[in-house]
């Protein structure tokens, strides 16, 4: 075996890892649909369903003191950090064992023991919260990156806008990563800025920015790398716009009918899915294993959640616990 | 306060079946129709008709007047201060109330200041839709009733419909009103409440209350989603004897005191239900004016809210919290047995 | 809740003359000294000292855990909600309580939030220093008392201290404290009240009042730099044979209810008096918990405070709306006259 | 007499123009400063000394339907919408008779009868007020610009960022003027930044930003100008970014102790009357007439502030008005 076949081969394998992570990914959100769907989940669920190449680029970069702050969206994030499904379920169901204990929901789930400070519902705020972060960690003698997580709407929100301001003016080391979908909700965003590569915006902060694509965890992970070893030693914050897709609607029962003309066809070939499988393929990766990358996060999947219903609903009468100190 | 004080009729009336939801929309569409100064803005709400579909088929219908944002409140709340200045009369949609609280200058240092500060030079006539509450599984940043805060702002008008009637009502006594309005809308109810609204009707004046039940037992003040509770409350207790004098007062400002005052003094017994947490809820306000008038009750007056929590997801656990119709009934029994 | 609930002295005690501003350093400059988690930031405070010179010093004694930041009040609170997160005890200045409204999200729905919806495995001990009022000329934007907004925020602690004792003590509290704190100051009284301040006292823990006058005819709750007005009326109503009971309740949340009840009880008069608007003010909450405690007044509970108006800049202006020591003792007289 | 020497000869009556109205707005604020240091005045006052340039370079732009919106430093603003000094120092000594019959202060002028629509005492607040002047001008007919006008420091601020970027994405006939005096306070901007080129930012936008030289009231008409005209014409907004300095304290009062070495002398050979006084000296103009032109101010706004000062106080009755229409 030669050394370029050994590359090819090494890459291969780490195309396979991420085609299995995204499955974890996507068969996680297929399945929360489900129970949303038969009346187990309740209120507004938003999957990230398409975007899964970006949180699989990036979950090799994240430190163990690192802290990442997601949307909303974030159920894959969370995964990312390698918070347990189970636990994911359960939280989304309301159940006593969630990572919350049912108090934060689809929309707020918070594992700090994973690094994972949480998902946001207010556009724009993690961004502020994760200069924060970076903050702590020039006084608490880690190598702390912070991670933001948002999307493309967002970049218009005031928060963000101060969030990289000051993580610039102090050289903070925070990542600002935009997952740009093309849409804020039902609008597309190309129609709500006088300036669609989201990524220039950073040099008016004085910090790099560019865009990738965000469907190539391996893109990914080696550009987004790059941001987190520029702030790791130092180097300030950096901008990345990761192009993506989702794939379903903003929220499951969102009719999804806003879609222009191709998008969907387009969006189809480059979804992670489609690239890794069309990647594997070509390198001669056979159907099986392409398959069982499917099979087993389903598999993984079903039993995860299936344990999450067997738990027993957040007690009510632990309501008011946790206010205060 | 007359339950309805109304200016000349403007448009012939006709009476339609519709939700809650699509009484807001009849509004809209009567504002944008009789006054060409309007403007609707607010994400989502122009192409796609609004996350509810409330707004939907006014860009068709009125164009460039109404239209997209993107996600930028203060830009939202700022430009509708701006655009009213210079004659407009902006309707601008804020998506939840919990997001107002990132623009919440533009409500408090701006919008309520420009008449006042300019001596009536200058105007603000903003309408500023939202709509807030729990609903099930929504997580504690979409779940706030904040009513209380924008009461304590001075030049700010606050309503809060609950009926598909007055969705249509308030509103387009809002849009019409010369100060600058917030109407609190609740999602839970945009499909519901389907039944005749009278549209097309005369103006009505910011103020008034609507009595939902007569009674002679207690004087039970509430709005919002709330009162569907607390009529389902009143009328388990009529069947147990105990007779409730219901309350649902619309226009929080400009609130109807003396009605309020005259009913507990006739009662002699006062309850304040309402969603937001009771510390600091307007619920204290009420109290404190009936307490004010030197009213004499039979019972200390009894207050239920959200027991001061912030708001969790599950909706096992939001039941361990806010009264239901089961809870405030039991409450007002054993608290006028108490009496 | 007793008037200082203690936690074990930390330090070794010393007296000195300071004046309010002064003794607001010495807190931050204790605070900084014997919690190395702390960090101090906002606008103007490292460097220049702040715009009050309030921190003057602690950046050349403290380098680089005090620090100046951008005029960005989101990204302030919101890294103080990251940096407490994450370990840290950030103390940070908003300026002018007017302007916590443009970054108002990271209070309500943030940092009160982060306790709670993580079941306390993430907290947010972040002590946020403000001041507020009026003062003579300051514009309408930065006059305003806005405790209220924030005493409607279960999660956040707020107190309002007006001697220069408390100002050392309550924030030495609020930034021991394990909860988020607003400490809300007043710039009119940084100069003032130059007397003996203890220092390096034992933490006191949240909560607790000040009776600052005992009395039989009336109770007054106040607070903030209204306590000043009511002291002096109740100093002239005194000569008039009206003896006041005063309770400064320095701690809004957690508020003493216990101890104004009782006072309520035992003289048979209730008022409030602040300088926040009446409205939606928590004058409202006071009279509410004391009337639902069932107390009997032989009065009806008075409240007096800004009667409900933007704030004007000419000082005439404001001297026809914020009651003054005589507009308060004639009102309170006049009151329990009509008893 | 040659062609040449006419439009040096109008380019010299335009300087000496320019240094006239200079002077009026330093002598008002001279003016304001001492009846605020006497006690007339109360309260904090923002005076624009040495940022006069900017305002007068302006003044001949903004048109009868066009609409000015200032901060707390905004005097000089609002003389240049032509409001009358004695109006303005009457409601900067709290008097019935000020612009806002003693309601705005010194902080809150607002003069909507002369495109004044007022100062804001929020950093950046106006800026998002400003958008909905030039959104309604869409509407009613009007060729409306809108002007708004801030600080280095308001840059930061995130309801600045949410104005360029709704003016920008729908193409707003705003003009965003910066005045940097490089303070924000009390606190230099370039310690506050990751790029001091505050201009950079409009890029991201998508609109066009130029950095000018505010001290020169010749080239402020010239380039804001240009920004006015385009957006006049539908072509959206610009960002201008014009340097300039304050002689003074932030607010009066303020010890003014943290002047960096150098910056004092600098900024007195940039300030505007310095800059044009030699521009008309090496033109040929006489001392009589440069020596007028601040002879004629300060006896403006000495007899405008005397009568001012000879109104009476606002009345506390009616001090409940105009809350509600
Ligand atoms: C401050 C605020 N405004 C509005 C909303 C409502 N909202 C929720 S998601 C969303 C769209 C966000 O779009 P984007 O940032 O592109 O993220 P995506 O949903 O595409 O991941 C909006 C407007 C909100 N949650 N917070
Ligand atoms: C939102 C907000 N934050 C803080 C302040 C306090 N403040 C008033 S002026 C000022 C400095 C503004 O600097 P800059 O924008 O450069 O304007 P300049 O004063 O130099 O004209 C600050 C921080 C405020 N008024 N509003
Ligand atoms: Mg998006
Ligand atoms: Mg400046």
């Amino acid at each position: 075996m030669t050394a370029t076949d050994a590359a090819a081969g090494s890459a291969t394998a780490t195309a396979l890892a991420d085609l299995r992570q995204v499955w974890r990914m996507r068969a996680f959100e297929e399945r929360v649909r489900e129970l949303r769907l038969a009346g187990d989940a309740v209120g507004s669920i938003h999957l990230g369903i398409g975007q899964e190449g970006v949180a699989v680029g990036a979950s090799g970069l994240i430190g163990p003191d690192d802290a990442v702050f997601a949307t909303y969206r974030g159920h894959s994030w969370a995964i990312a950090c390698g918070v347990e499904p189970e636990a994911l379920f359960a939280e989304i169901l309301g159940r006593a064992t969630g990572v919350n204990g049912g108090r934060g929901g689809s929309a707020h789930l918070t594992a700090p023991g994973h690094g994972f400070f949480g998902e946001n519902s207010i556009v724009g705020a993690g961004a502020p919260i994760a200069c924060g972060a970076a903050l702590a960690g020039r006084h608490d003698g880690t190598d702390r990156v912070a991670l933001t997580v948002f999307g493309d709407g967002a970049m218009n929100q005031g928060a963000v806008h101060e969030a990289m301001n000051f993580a610039a003016a102090f050289s903070l080391p925070v990542v600002f990563l935009c997952e740009n979908n093309s849409w804020s909700e039902l609008t597309p965003i190309d129609e709500m800025v006088g300036q669609p590569e989201l990524f220039r915006r950073a040099a008016g902060y004085g910090m790099p920015g560019e865009r990738i694509d965000g469907n190539d965890p391996e893109q990914v992970r080696d550009r987004l790398g790059d941001a987190f070893e520029v702030a790791r030693e130092g180097g300030g914050p950096t901008l990345v716009e990761a192009m993506t897709q989702r794939l379903v609607g903003h929220y499951i029962g969102d009719a999804d009918q806003y879609r222009r003309p191709g998008e969907r066809e387009r969006d189809a070939e480059n979804e992670p899915v489609a690239l890794l499988t069309r990647r594997l393929r070509d390198a001669g990766t056979s159907d099986d294993d392409i398959a069982g990358a499917e099979r087993a996060a389903r598999e993984e999947m079903e039993s995860a959640s299936a344990a999450a219903l067997a738990a027993p609903l957040a007690d009510p009468t632990t309501a008011k616990e946790h206010l205060y100190a | 306060m007359p339950d309805t004080a109304v200016s000349p009729a403007s448009t012939a009336t006709e009476t339609r079946e519709l939700t809650y939801g699509e009484a807001v929309n009849a509004a809209l569409r009567r504002c944008l129709d009789e006054i060409p100064e309007t403007l609707l803005y607010g994400e989502d709400i122009a192409t796609p008709g609004g996350v509810f579909g409330v707004t939907r088929g006014l860009r068709r219908d009125f164009g460039d007047r109404v239209f997209d944002t993107p996600i930028s409140e203060s830009a939202i709340l700022g430009s509708a201060v701006g655009a009213a200045m210079l004659g407009r009369r902006p309707i601008v949609e804020i998506m939840w109330v919990d997001f107002s609280l990132v623009a919440f200058d533009q409500v408090v240092n701006q919008l309520a200041n420009v008449r006042y500060v300019s001596r009536g030079e200058l105007t603000a006539p903003v309408t500023i839709r939202t709509q807030q509450g729990s609903a099930p599984g929504a997580c504690a940043q979409h779940s706030q009733s904040l009513e209380a805060l924008f009461l304590h702002v001075p030049g700010l008008r606050v309503c809060m419909p609950w009926t598909a009637q007055d969705a249509y009502d308030l509103l387009v006594a809002a849009v019409h009103s010369d100060d600058p309005v917030l109407v609190i809308e609740n999602r839970t109810l945009y499909p519901t409440g389907k039944g005749p609204v009278r549209l097309g009707g005369p103006v009505q004046t910011p103020g008034g209350l609507r009595v939902r039940r007569k009674g002679s037992d207690a004087t039970v003040v509430t709005w919002g989603a709330m009162t569907a509770r607390v009529l389902e409350a009143a009328a388990t207790l009529a069947e147990q004897g105990i007779s409730l004098e219901v309350l649902e007062t619309v226009w929080l400002n400009p609130f109807p005191t003396d009605e309020v005052v005259a009913s507990a003094a006739r009662t002699g017994a006062l309850a304040v239900v309402h969603e937001a947490n009771t510390t600091g809820g307007f619920g204290a306000e009420v109290v404190a004016r009936v307490a004010g008038a030197g009213v004499a009750l039979r019972v200390p007056p009894l207050r239920l809210g959200l027991p001061d929590s912030r708001v969790p997801a599950a909706p096992s656990l939001v039941a361990g919290l806010l009264p239901g119709a089961g809870d405030i009934s039991e409450s007002v029994r054993d608290w006028l047995h108490s009496a």
